[in-house]
């Protein structure tokens, strides 16, 4: 069993997403940084859908009740285990008793904004419709289809001290795949139905402005703050199916890009969607920060995609490996 | 030594005329006198350390690229002159997305790196020099 | 009757969408469910999800090369016919208006109708669901009367609660849970939409229909 | 198309390999223990990487240090050599998983030939006729193995499924021995290989050893590359080929690499391969397909002039065989001596420093080696230390420069079987040519042979 302790809200149980219900009105859900919860759970031998915990409020802390492998991703959150250090994207042992905080990220070489804590087995909570990630709107999957909160106990499908090795970690994917565009973060972009029906003006801009991710970002949506894109006429348009990437412009010409809660229907005016391949970097992309749009060809979109499976195959394969000899 | 043994060569030591018995071993000294018709058992910590450090150098468990810092982090994770204790990490062996720690295989004072950051080495590369502290113990009497 | 040609555009390298041309018209509707079910037995396909005059098709993982897709997609549009009708037909009972439907003077302001004429003209057709989407369980529903069509809000509002009665353009929809809408609430109803441990979880399936019976009107 | 090789192995084949990258402009990555840190094949890598301590279980056979150096690296390609892992299905396909290229066939290839009993069946199925006997594992009754043994015809020879090389075999003589030899056998299978199927086939009495090189790429195209005789053995273990096989019709041989060369295209086999038959009164008997590079590919490259090495690797780059069958010209006769460093009496290993090292020379003669003056020949390795390979028109004169080069070479500071091969070279039914397999073993055990 593992407990929260801490009070900090916006957890939640996540694995890779809710796929095939978009039909019944269900969003996708799953991890903002997919490519950390699948690296966590490579770590311990897991499948790479394993849910984990998302945390993007910190600092955040959980119990061991019993021993068990775990693993921390995503942003660097000075985890501690009791009083000793465990490194970013890295898998350790905890004792029954044990405990494990996070603190909120800082500085250091990459700036994320959301860690996953994977435990051997992944948490055991009941799959609903195909995945055990949280749906917030549907309130159900993940723990009781909410948030967790303090006194929560959750179960490791594993538990125990195993027999694979733990004490090692991956190189996070920002620096085995980095993307950036002079000194942001930029994710590729492959132009919406609506693209050509906005001015030139709001193209140049799309490609060449800095977008802040404003407050109001969350695992729906990030708002985003620069220049006001325009359509040369206003768009009015029928409901339709969206997927997260989506980069709507309202009324106001302020993006809006979909993110992995974001229903699966909308009526706003698109001008691209984020490529999935790119949609782990928005996701961890803090609140404040800026990032970049660069325009890229399916092809592009293709390649990416079968890049960060490479990357996710090569992970499973050399920490086998690794697991394999033992330590 | 357990006490069940230690008891065990008391009640052996009871039956002959040998009046005092001392065992050393790593773990430490264990002393028995004959008092009458018992046997008084006393133990101590290990013998004192011999104050001079030793030098002992970490190697490479594997082939891989020798990093002094984490790849998210600054700072390395140790520096010259730093004390550490046992199994400490004192820098990281990447091979393609595999971060393996390199950790000390004792309590000591690193002495120097061997190896440059992100220098490539093989197996049995010598890595870190460390000043182990021998008999970190306690020295009571 | 349909008039241009389709249009398909991406959504990232996640999905493509399928636009059919002409005005929403229960027929199209019907030609958009056929193509959905045959579109789904594509390998390729995760999933396809109708929208109003439009189909989206979500991709297992992106499909290395496009042309095929879009060709089957086309000749697969000018060949169905629309699905029928057989669909069940359910009644909702509706309060109008009042902390319910808070948005109902927008649509009056809006209109220019009488709250009265809104009720009588948004509670007289038989509403066939067009499509699910937005949250789980929420259907889209055609068959309004564009009398009183009201656009979307400016500001969406942060939370309207489950079985909220709206209208967003020239759509009425009723919400299935809890959560945010751009659209204009006017009233309000009660039925369990979706049901996780269902199969299938959500109440309707497109072809389904909608009857709003006036319960009370709340000025 | 790769540009980077690991040699995921040591001694003279490391070195073969190298020169064959060299030549087509390849960059070679060396692997070593602690203990080969100043190898040759370390020393003319274009890199080169310790991965781990002196033992080969630790170092040369631990796959996941071979697979990190090659992550570290970047080689996009690994040659196995021979021995070490060249024939372990599961590493072939750990390094296919890896998206690299592994120079030799198909995993799956590997597993088959792996597997006895699967390779008989494939065999038999290309129309290559087998040692007659049971066509699969024997079932756990006796009787039914009795009855199979006296179908057969005693002598019989229980054999290991997973076994090979000389392991987990038996040979019964007559049927009261049967049922104790079957027994044993599998309990010692199923403590070596942890697998105690075993099968039976007829022992062959005066079998001599002959194989068929073949080559094939990945394009359809297979062809065979003339005959060896391997039949000088100990233990198993080949101490003397020679190529062509001497005194063998050559009209047999033909059809005989014919149907290898089929069984290839087939069975979809790429790379270098090698058939290996027992041959008794001009009848051919598979009995194992070696899936890799041979120690003895020496004698096939200097009859037939082709670099096969290089060729090996040309195809696992996917390139197109342009060696057409009617291009394969055997000329003349080629020997092969393995110097091995070993106590002459005993056939112990000798390691040790090595304190002297004249090779010979002369037309026609080649010596692949990885030893110099003051190498030290580790306890560690297996004993190879040079192979005396000399060429000729015809085998007779050819036979006269092995002798020559045999005398010439002188090894100081170890042990060496070199005056093990002087004599052989002067044993009236070598000279003769033909000998079979026991020939060799009972020379020794006559006291012959010193």
């Amino acid at each position: 069993m593992i407990e929260i302790l801490s009070e900090t809200p916006l957890a939640t149980v996540q694995d890779l997403g809710r796929f095939g219900l978009l039909n019944q009105g269900v969003g996708t859900s799953g991890a903002m940084d997919p490519l950390a919860l699948a690296a966590g759970n490579l770590l311990l031998g897991n499948e790479a859908d394993a849910a984990a915990i998302e945390v993007q409020v910190f600092p955040f802390a959980v119990r061991f009740h019993e021993p068990c492998a775990f693993a921390v991703t995503g942003a660097d959150c000075a985890a501690r285990l009791q009083d000793q250090p465990v490194l970013p994207w890295w898998a350790g042992q905890a004792a029954a008793g044990d405990s494990l905080t996070l603190r909120r990220p800082e500085g250091g070489t990459w700036r994320g904004s959301r860690a996953y804590v994977c435990v051997a087995g992944g948490f055991a909570v009941p799959p609903v419709l195909g995945s055990r990630s949280t749906q917030l709107r549907g309130a159900f999957g993940g723990h009781e289809g909410r948030a967790l909160r303090q006194g929560d106990r959750l179960a490791a499908g594993a538990p125990g001290t195993g027999n694979r090795p733990t004490g090692f970690g991956l190189v996070p994917p920002a620096f085995a795949m980095p993307l950036q565009r002079e000194g942001c973060t930029a994710v590729r972009v492959l132009p919406a139905a609506e693209y050509e029906r906005f001015t030139k003006a709001a193209h140049e801009a799309l490609w060449s402005a800095e977008w802040k991710i404003t407050p109001h970002s969350d695992r729906y949506g990030y708002r985003l703050a620069g220049p006001s894109l325009r359509p040369t006429a206003p768009i009015e348009l029928r409901s339709h199916g969206i997927v997260p990437g989506v980069i709507q412009i309202p009324h106001g010409g302020q993006p809006i890009v979909q993110m992995r809660d974001a229903q699966p229907s909308g009526g706003y005016p698109k001008i691209g969607t984020v490529i999935e391949a790119d949609l782990w970097r928005l996701g961890q992309a803090p609140i404040g920060s800026r990032i970049r749009f660069v325009a890229c060809t399916w092809d592009e979109a293709v390649a990416a995609f079968e890049e960060t499976e490479r990357w996710a195959a090569r992970v499973r394969r050399l920490a086998a490996l690794h697991a394999e000899r033992g330590t | 030594m357990p006490i069940a043994e230690a008891e065990q060569i008391a009640a052996w030591l009871a039956g002959t005329d040998i009046e005092f018995l001392e065992l050393r071993s790593a773990d430490g000294c264990l002393t028995l006198r004959r008092q009458g018709n018992d046997v008084a058992i006393s133990r101590e910590g290990a013998p004192a350390p011999q104050e001079a450090a030793r030098e002992i150098t970490v190697t490479a468990p594997s082939v891989g690229v020798f990093l002094h810092r984490h790849p998210l982090r600054d700072a390395p994770l140790v520096r010259p002159g730093d004390t550490v204790p046992a199994g400490q990490i004192l820098g990281l062996l990447c091979i393609g997305p595999l971060l393996l720690p390199v950790a000390a295989p004792r309590a000591g004072t690193v002495a120097r790196m061997w190896a440059a950051h992100e220098e490539v080495v093989g197996f049995g590369s010598p890595l870190v020099e460390l000043l182990a502290t021998e008999g970190t113990g306690d020295h009571g009497h | 009757m349909t008039l241009g040609e389709a249009s398909t555009s991406l959504l990232g390298s996640t999905a493509l969408l399928f636009e059919a041309p002409g005005e929403t018209d229960l027929p199209t509707q019907q030609r958009i469910w056929v193509l959905a079910a045959e579109a789904e037995t594509w390998p390729e396909v995760r999933e396809a999800v109708p929208g109003i005059n439009n189909l989206m098709i979500a991709f297992r993982r992106p499909p290395a090369k496009l042309d095929d897709i879009l060709e089957r997609l086309r000749s697969c549009w000018a060949t169905v016919a629309p699905m029928p009708l057989h669909g069940r037909v359910i009644e909702l009972p509706v309060t109008y208006g009042g902390p319910d439907g808070p948005h109902l003077p927008d649509v009056v302001a809006h209109t220019r109708l009488s709250i009265d004429d809104i009720v009588a003209i948004h509670s007289e057709p038989l509403y066939p669901v067009y499509a699910l989407g937005s949250h789980p369980g929420y259907c889209y529903l055609g068959g309004m009367d564009p009398r009183i069509a009201t656009p979307r809000r400016k500001v969406p509002v942060l939370s309207i609660p489950g079985g909220s009665v709206s209208i967003g353009g020239s759509q009425t929809g009723v919400s299935a849970s809890a959560g945010p809408s751009g659209w204009n609430t006017i009233g309000r109803t009660s039925a369990c939409f979706f049901d996780p441990v269902r199969d299938p979880p959500a109440l309707l399936r497109p072809g389904d229909a909608i009857r709003f019976r006036v319960s009370e009107v709340i000025r | 198309m790769f540009r980077t090789v690991l040699i995921a192995n040591r001694g003279e084949v490391a070195l073969r390999i190298q020169r064959a990258c060299r030549t087509l402009g390849l960059r070679t990555i060396a692997v070593h223990s602690t203990e080969d840190a100043e190898a040759p094949h370390v020393r003319h890598a274009d890199a080169a990487f310790c991965i781990g301590p002196a033992p080969a279980r630790r170092s040369y056979l631990d796959q996941t240090a071979i697979l990190f150096a090659t992550e570290v690296s970047g080689a996009e390609a690994i040659h196995p050599g021979y021995g070490f892992l060249s024939e372990n299905a599961g590493f072939a396909r750990r390094v296919e998983a890896a998206g690299l290229t592994f120079i030799g066939p198909a995993s799956a290839s590997i597993a088959t030939m792996g597997d006895k009993i699967a390779a008989r069946n494939a065999m038999r199925e290309a129309g290559i006729s087998c040692v007659p006997g049971s066509d699969g594992p024997l079932p756990d009754e006796a009787a039914a193995a009795m009855e199979l043994a006296l179908r057969i015809g005693y002598p019989v020879l229980i054999k290991a499924t997973a076994g090979g090389g000389g392991r987990g075999m038996r040979v019964v003589a007559g049927p009261s021995d049967l049922a104790p030899a079957l027994a044993l056998t599998k309990e010692e299978a199923r403590q070596a290989f942890g697998n105690d199927a075993v099968y039976l086939e007829k022992l062959l009495e005066h079998p001599r050893h002959v194989e068929i090189q073949v080559l094939a790429d990945h394009h359809g195209h297979a062809v065979w590359l003339g005959s060896r005789d391997c039949s000088l053995q100990r233990r198993h273990q080949k101490v003397l080929e020679e190529a062509p096989a001497p005194g063998i019709d050559e009209g047999i041989i033909a059809e005989m690499g014919e149907r290898c060369a089929a069984a290839c295209r087939r069975t979809g086999y790429r790379g270098l391969g090698t058939f290996e038959f027992l041959v008794e009164d001009g009848r051919f008997y598979f009995i194992e397909m070696n899936t890799r590079l041979q120690v003895e590919h020496c004698v096939t490259e200097m009859i037939t002039g082709i670099d096969l090495v290089q060729w090996q690797i040309r195809v696992a780059q996917g390139e197109k065989l342009d060696l057409a069958q009617r291009d394969i010209r055997c000329t003349g006769h080629a020997f092969e001596s393995r110097i091995n460093a070993e106590h002459p009496g005993t056939f112990a290993p000798s390691p040790g420093r090595v304190a002297a090292w004249d090779l010979p020379g002369g037309p026609g003669v080649r010596v692949d080696t990885h030893v110099s003056q003051g190498s030290v020949i580790s306890r560690h390795y297996d004993s190879l230390i040079a192979k005396l390979v000399v060429h000729g028109s015809t085998r007779a004169d050819t036979l006269a420069r092995l002798q020559l080069a045999l005398d010439e070479m002188r090894v100081g500071g170890i042990a060496t079987n070199l005056d093990l091969h002087r004599a052989i070279v002067r044993d009236p039914d070598f000279v003769a040519g033909g000998v079979d397999i026991h020939h060799l073993e009972r020379r020794l055990a006559e006291g012959g042979l010193r």
